[in-house]
C-alpha cells in the first residue's frame, strides 16, 4: 500500500522537506521517490541526522591529539587513557521530548546515550546531565523539573551506572523550550573499540533489543522543527523507555564483544533502522539487504514506512560474520532478548528492502546518508546586542544589607546546592564514585588501575547570550576549571550545542561566534573534540533559548590518591584566592536576581591567565600542598567561600579580610573568571605564596577557616556576619522545599 | 570458604559484592545465574542490590519465581546463611524467607546517601562483628525501603530479636527526622526466626573498600565469615 | 461522592511491566495469557460537591496531575459514597 | 476471556502514595478532595480456558504472583472478550 501512494506536494512538506530538496531526490534517483522512500529521505536529511546546518562550522574543531583513538563520526569519541584502557564519551540532547513529556523524554534520552558508549564496545561507569528549566516561578517548571529528574533517577538507576553530576540553570529564556543533555562515559580496552560499519559482504544483519513498535515515528523531524499550538497534536510521538530491556541489552553486548566475530554495531537512535543501516553501510562502503518482516514486530499490521522510521527504544543493529549468526542468536536468547537475522551485507552500495517479499525500498545509500544539500546559512549580528551589550553599573543601588543579599543568592534555584537532585540518583553503584556529586568534579577510580577520571559538565548562558563567542570559552574554561579543581588535566571534549532557529541569521552567528569560541579555548588548551551533538530549533513561537553550547570535560588523574575537593576540612586552615577580581557583574546571578536584568558585557577572559591558574592549582595539589580548591562561578567570591564551608566533613564556618576599592556588590558577587579558593594549613603558606609568585598568578591570603560564623570585611568595615548553620540550610534546602511544593 | 552471588536479570550491585568478597575479603567467590539450580557447595549466598525484572509490578515480585529461588528456599531452609541486600531484601520478603513487606518511600522518591544505623542485636551470624549499640555508617539507595508489617508480625520480631538494624541519627537514637523512608519502627534490616536469613536496605558493600575512609560495611561481611568459619 | 478512575497506557505505548509480567506469567505455566496491561486503579472521596461539578472537577484533576495524557488514557464513574 | 483485576491495599496498611496524591490535590485547590487511594488495575487476555477455569487460574495468579497478600487485596471480574 505505502509504495503505492502518489507523491504530492503536501505529503513532501509534512515531511519536513523543501521543493528544492524534493527536487534534488528526484535528480538524484532519476525518478519519484515511493513514500517509504520519501519517509527515510526526510529522516535522514532532516537537521538531526544530516547536521546540514552546523557541519561546515564543526569541521573547524580541533579533533586530534596524541590520545585520541576515535573522533567524531562515530557513536561515541574515544581518548586513550593508559594501561591498555580508553575513555569513550559523548553527550547528547533529548530537549524536545522531555519538554512534551519529562518523564519519557529524560528517560530515553539516558537510555539513547548509555547506547551510544556500549555500541563502542565500552561498559558506561558514569553518567553526567545538564538541565536548563524555565522561571522557577513559571507555571510548568516545577512540574518538568520533577519529571525530568524522575526520568533520569528511574532509567539511569536501574540500568546500574552511577549519575555523578550535572548542571542545572533556571532562566526564563526556557519557559518554552527546557533543554535535557545527557552525558555518559565508558571504559573499554583501547584495542577492542567497536565501529558501527558493515563490512564483509555476506556478513549477516541482526535486529537485536525490544521488539519494533509505532513509537515515535517522525521524532527526527519533529526535533528538527520549532515547538507551536499544534505540538499537543505530536505527542504520540513520544518514545517510552524500557530500562529493564536497556540493562539485559549492555550486558548481552558486552558478551557478545568478546568475540572476534562481531564486526560492526550501531544503536537505533534517531530515524531508528533507517539510520542505523544506512549509516553502517555506508561507512562500509557496501550495500545491505534488509527483510522488513523478519523484523521483530510489537504490534500487528505494522508496515514498511513504520518499521523503518519507528524510534522504539533499546534496539540495536549488529553485523556478525557469516556463518555465526546461531552464536549471536544464542548470546542474545541467553539474556531474553528480542533477536532476529534481518539482512545481509551486499557490494554495490544500494539498500534494499522486502517486505511480504516485495521490493519496498531500493535507495542508493550514500546518496541518503551524505546527500542532503548542505546550507551555507547566512548569519548576521543580532540587534539586541547593541541595545543589551552596555551597562552602567553606577546607576544600580548597592546592598544595603551584604548579610541579606548573600542569603537571597544562597537561595537562587541555580546557586541553591543540588542535593535534592542527585539524591535521586544512584551515584555510587560499581564502587568507583571517590568524589561524590556536590563537588566542583565528580572523581571516578579506573577500576584495576591506580587512576582517576575527573568529569564536569557546564555552560553559563547568559555570558553566552551577550556574547556567545566568549561564553563558549567559559564554559570550557570553567569546565576544565573544574576538572582542575580534582586534580585532574583535561584530556577530552564533548559538547552538544543548544540553540534556536537556524535558519534565522542572528541565530546561525550565534551558533557560528559559539563554535569558533570552543574551537579557539580548545586548540589554546590543546584539548581535542572527540565527539559531540547539535540541537537545534529550540524555540517556541519564535522565542528562541540563549544560546547554550553545554561543554562536558574529561580530565584524568595519574594518581588517585591526589585528588581534591571542594570543602574546608578543618578549623585554623588559610584561606587563599588564585586570580584576580575585576569589577564585572554583567551576565551575572546577582545581575539577575536584585537588578532582574542580563545585560553589559560577560566576564573578561583571558587565555592564557586562565591556563597559568589552572596548572598552578593543579601543581598545589600534585604537591599536596592545598587541602581544598573551588572554583569560582555563580555568585561569585562570597558564594564560592559559603560553599566552601558547608561542604567539608561539616559545616564549619570562615574569617574573611577583602581590601579594594571596588563597588562591595562586584567584589563580593561578580563573577570574574579564572579564580579558584583554596585552603591550605599555616606551615604551607610559604610554598604556596612562592608557588604562586613562581607562576605569575596572582595569590592573596583572605582569612582563616573556623567558627560558627561566616564573617567577611572589607578593608576592615564587617559587612556580613551570619551563622554557618543558618547559611547551610538555606543553600542545602532551598532546591527541595521548591521541589516538593505542589502549586 | 566458598561463597556465591546469585545474578538476577536486572540485578546490578551483583559485581559491587563480588568485588568486596572476590578482591578485598579473599573469599573464594561464585556468580549464579538465575536460571541454574542447587546451592548446596556454598557458605553463604548473597542476594545482591538492583532492579530484578525492572522491578516492574513489585520490587522482587517476580524474581522470586526465577528457577534459583526454589535453591535458595531449600538452602535456607536448611539453615544455609542468606544475605539479602536492598533488592535482595525485597526478593526475600516477596519470597516469604522474611516476613513483611518493602513498600514505597514515604516521601515517594528514591533516595541514594549515606546515613546511620545501630546495631539492635549482634548475636546472629550476620552482626557477630559488632556491638549491640553500635553505630555504623552505611548508604542507602532505594525507592522502596519503607519496611512494614501487621502488629503481630512486628510483635514477634521484637520478641524475638530478629530487628538487627534501625535507622538512626550519628548519636544513635532513633527518630522521624532519621528515618529515611518512613520504616515501621524505624527498622532498616530484619532477620528470620532462625537468624540464618538477613535482609537489609542499606548497602554494606559500598563502604568495605579501603579506598574510602568508612569500611563499616566490612563489619556485617566479615560476621557471616567468621561465623560460617564456626559452623563448619 | 466517590470517583473510581482507571488510568491505563494508550493504545501502542510500550508497556514494559506488563511486558514482564506477562512473561513471568507464561514461566509461572500460564500458558493461556495471551496479553498482559498494567494501569492504575484510584478511588477519590470528594464531599460537598454535586455530581454534574464532581464531573467537570475530576476531569480537571486526570487532565492536570492524575494521568499523563500524553501516554496514558483515563476513564472514571461516579457513585454516591456509603 | 478478559479478566479486570483490581489490586487495593488492605485496610490499616498506610497509603503513602495515595496520601501524597491528596495533598497535591489539595494543594492545587481541589479542597472537596476527602480521601485518595491508589491501587493497581491490570487486564489479562487469556485464550482457550472457560470460564470455571479462568475463576481458578486468575485466582491463582493472583494469590501467587499480581497481589502481595500480605498487604494488598484483590477482586476481578470476566469478560468474554471481543
Ligand atoms: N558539536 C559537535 N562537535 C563535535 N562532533 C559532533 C558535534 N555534533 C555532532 N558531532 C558528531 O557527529 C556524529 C553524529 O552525531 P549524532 O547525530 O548526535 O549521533 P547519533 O546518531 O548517535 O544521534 C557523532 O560522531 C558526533 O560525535
Ligand atoms: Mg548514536
Amino acid at each position: 500500500m505505502t509504495e503505492n501512494t502518489p507523491i504530492t506536494p503536501e505529503i513532501v512538506a509534512e515531511h519536513g522537506l523543501s521543493p528544492e530538496e524534493y527536487a534534488r531526490i528526484q535528480e538524484l534517483l532519476g525518478r519519484d521517490p515511493n513514500l517509504v522512500e520519501l519517509g527515510i529521505f526526510s529522516a535522514m536529511w532532516s537537521e538531526h541526522c544530516s547536521y546540514k546546518s552546523s557541519r561546515p562550522h564543526l569541521k573547524t574543531l580541533p579533533t586530534e591529539g596524541p590520545r585520541v583513538i576515535q573522533g567524531p563520526g562515530e557513536n561515541a569519541g574515544v581518548v586513550d587513557i593508559g594501561d591498555g584502557l580508553a575513555a569513550v564519551f559523548k553527550i547528547e540532547s533529548h530537549n524536545h521530548p522531555s519538554f512534551i513529556e519529562p518523564y519519557q523524554g529524560a528517560a530515553t534520552g539516558v537510555g539513547g546515550i548509555m547506547r551510544d558508549i556500549f555500541t563502542m564496545g565500552a561498559r558506561p561507569i558514569a553518567s553526567l546531565n545538564s538541565l536548563r528549566f524555565g522561571d522557577p516561578e513559571h507555571e510548568k517548571t516545577r512540574y518538568l523539573m520533577n519529571g525530568v529528574v524522575k526520568g533520569i533517577a528511574d532509567y539511569g538507576n536501574c540500568m546500574g551506572v552511577p549519575t555523578v553530576g550535572g548542571d542545572i540553570y533556571f532562566d526564563a529564556c526556557y519557559n518554552g523550550n527546557i533543554l535535557v543533555n545527557a552525558f555518559c562515559l565508558g571504559l573499554a580496552k583501547a584495542d577492542r573499540i567497536f565501529l558501527g560499519s558493515a563490512s564483509g559482504v555476506g556478513n549477516a544483519l541482526l535486529y537485536v533489543g525490544s521488539k519494533t513498535g509505532r513509537d515515535g515515528i517522525h521524532g527526527a523531524s519533529m526535533s528538527s522543527a520549532e515547538f507551536d499550538d499544534s505540538t499537543e497534536e505530536k505527542r504520540p510521538t513520544v518514545q517510552v523507555g524500557d530500562p529493564f530491556t536497556e540493562k539485559l541489552l549492555l550486558e548481552a553486548c558486552l558478551e557478545i564483544m568478546k568475540e572476534d566475530w562481531v564486526v560492526g554495531v550501531q544503536d537505533m537512535g534517531a530515524a531508528g533502522l533507517s539510520s542505523s543501516s544506512f549509516e553502517m553501510a555506508e561507512r562500509a562502503g557496501l550495500g545491505m539487504e534488509l527483510d522488513i518482516d523478519a523484523v521483530p514486530q510489537r504490534e500487528e499490521g505494522m508496515n514498511a514506512y513504520e518499521i523503518m522510521l519507528s524510534e522504539s527504544q533499546e534496539r540495536m543493529l549488529f553485523v556478525v560474520e557469516k556463518g555465526k549468526e546461531e552464536d549471536a542468536l544464542a548470546i542474545f536468547r541467553k539474556w531474553d532478548l528480542d533477536v532476529a537475522v534481518v539482512g545481509r551485507v551486499t557490494d554495490d552500495g544500494i539498500f534494499r528492502a522486502k517486505e511480504n517479499g516485495k521490493e519496498v525500498v531500493n535507495l542508493p545509500i550514500q546518496t541518503v546518508v551524505t546527500g542532503a544539500l548542505k546550507c551555507d546559512r547566512p548569519t548576521s549580528k543580532p540587534a539586541y546586542l547593541a541595545e543589551m551589550g552596555t551597562l552602567d553599573i553606577s546607576s544600580r543601588e548597592l546592598p544595603v544589607n551584604c548579610g541579606d543579599a548573600l542569603k537571597r543568592l544562597l537561595a537562587a534555584p541555580t546557586i541553591a546546592s543540588k542535593q535534592y537532585v542527585y539524591e535521586q540518583y544512584d551515584h555510587m553503584v560499581r564502587l568507583n564514585t571517590l568524589v561524590l556529586p556536590g563537588s566542583d568534579a565528580a572523581v571516578l577510580r579506573v577500576p584495576e588501575t591506580n587512576k582517576a577520571l575527573a568529569l564536569s559538565v557546564d555552560c553559563n548562558p547568559r555570558y553566552c547570550y551577550l556574547d556567545p563567542y566568549v561564553g563558549a570559552q567559559i564554559a570550557v574554561a570553567e569546565a576544565c576549571r573544574n576538572v582542575a579543581c580534582a586534580g585532574a588535566d583535561p584530556i577530552g571534549v564533548t559538547n552538544c550545542l543548544n540553540f534556536g532557529n537556524p535558519e534565522n541569521p542572528e541565530i546561525m552567528w550565534q551558533f557560528q561566534e559559539a563554535v569558533r569560541g570552543l574551537g579557539d579555548l580548545c586548540r589554546f588548551f590543546d584539548i581535542p573534540v572527540v565527539s559531540g551533538n547539535v540541537s537545534l530549533y529550540n524555540e517556541t513561537k519564535g522565542e528562541a533559548i540563549y544560546p547554550t553550547p553545554t561543554i562536558a570535560v574529561v580530565g584524568l588523574l595519574n594518581d588517585l590518591s591526589l585528588h581534591c575537593t571542594q570543602g574546608f576540612k578543618q578549623e585554623g586552615h588559610l584561606i587563599g584566592l588564585l586570580g584576580f577580581t575585576r569589577e564585572e557583574l554583567g551576565g551575572s546571578e546577582y545581575q539577575k536576581v536584585f537588578w532582574n536584568e542580563c545585560r553589559g558585557k560577560p566576564p573578561r577572559l583571558d587565555p592564557k591567565t586562565e591556563l597559568m591558574v589552572q596548572r598552578l592549582c593543579l601543581n598545589m595539589i600534585h604537591q599536596q600542598l592545598i587541602q581544598s580548591a573551588h572554583d569560582c562561578s555563580e555568585g561569585g567570591l562570597a558564594v564560592a567561600l559559603a560553599e566552601s564551608c558547608f561542604t567539608g566533613p561539616k559545616p564549619v564556618g570562615a574569617d574573611i579580610g577583602l581590601s579594594d576599592g571596588m563597588r562591595t556588590d562586584a567584589l563580593l558577587f561578580g563573577e570574574s573568571q579564572s579564580r579558584i579558593v583554596i585552603s591550605f594549613s599555616e606551615e604551607s603558606l610559604p610554598s604556596v605564596a612562592s608557588l604562586a609568585k613562581e607562576a605569575g598568578v596572582p595569590f592573596s591570603v583572605l582569612g582563616r577557616v573556623g567558627g560558627q560564623q561566616f564573617k567577611i570585611k572589607i578593608n576592615q568595615n564587617e559587612i556580613i556576619n551570619e551563622n554557618i548553620l543558618v547559611l547551610e540550610d538555606i543553600w542545602k534546602n532551598s532546591l527541595s522545599r521548591y521541589g516538593n511544593r505542589v502549586a | 570458604m566458598k561463597c556465591g552471588i546469585v545474578v538476577f536479570p536486572g540485578s546490578n550491585c551483583d559485581h559491587d559484592c563480588y568485588h568486596i568478597l572476590k578482591h578485598v575479603l579473599k573469599l573464594d567467590t561464585h556468580w549464579i545465574w538465575h536460571k541454574d539450580e542447587g546451592l548446596d557447595a556454598f557458605d553463604f549466598i548473597v542476594l545482591p542490590g538492583g532492579f530484578s525484572y525492572g522491578d516492574y509490578l513489585r520490587p522482587g515480585a517476580i524474581a522470586r519465581f526465577s528457577p534459583i529461588m526454589k535453591s535458595v528456599i531449600d538452602y535456607a531452609n536448611q539453615g544455609g546463611r542468606v544475605l539479602g541486600i536492598c533488592n535482595g531484601f525485597q526478593i526475600l520478603v516477596e519470597s516469604g524467607l522474611l516476613p513483611g513487606v518493602l513498600m514505597d518511600n514515604a516521601g515517594q522518591k528514591f533516595i541514594c546517601k549515606n546515613l546511620t544505623l545501630r546495631v539492635e542485636n549482634s548475636d546472629t551470624p550476620f552482626t557477630s562483628q559488632c556491638t549491640t549499640g553500635q553505630v555504623l555508617s552505611i548508604p542507602i539507595n532505594h525507592g522502596q525501603g519503607r519496611y512494614f508489617a501487621d502488629d503481630d508480625t512486628l510483635k514477634r520480631l521484637k520478641d524475638n530479636d530478629q530487628v538487627l538494624f534501625r535507622y538512626c541519627d550519628a548519636e544513635g537514637n532513633t527518630s522521624d527526622a532519621a528515618n529515611p523512608n518512613g520504616s515501621l519502627d524505624h527498622i532498616a534490616g530484619i532477620a528470620n526466626e532462625s537468624k540464618n536469613v538477613m535482609g537489609m536496605m542499606p548497602h554494606p558493600e559500598r563502604c568495605a573498600d579501603p579506598l574510602w575512609r568508612n569500611v563499616d560495611g566490612q563489619l556485617i561481611f566479615k560476621s557471616l565469615i567468621e561465623s560460617s568459619l564456626a559452623h563448619t | 461522592m466517590l470517583a473510581k478512575i482507571h488510568v491505563t497506557l494508550k493504545n501502542g505505548v510500550l508497556d514494559s511491566q506488563g511486558k514482564a509480567v506477562h512473561h513471568a506469567l507464561n514461566d509461572l505455566g500460564y500458558s493461556e495469557v495471551q496479553d498482559v496491561h498494567l494501569g492504575k486503579y484510584m478511588e477519590i472521596a470528594l464531599k460537598g460537591v454535586s455530581e454534574q461539578e464532581a464531573q467537570t472537577r475530576v476531569t480537571e484533576m486526570c487532565e492536570k496531575l492524575l494521568a499523563n495524557t500524553v501516554i496514558e488514557s483515563y476513564r472514571f464513574t461516579l457513585e454516591p459514597s456509603e
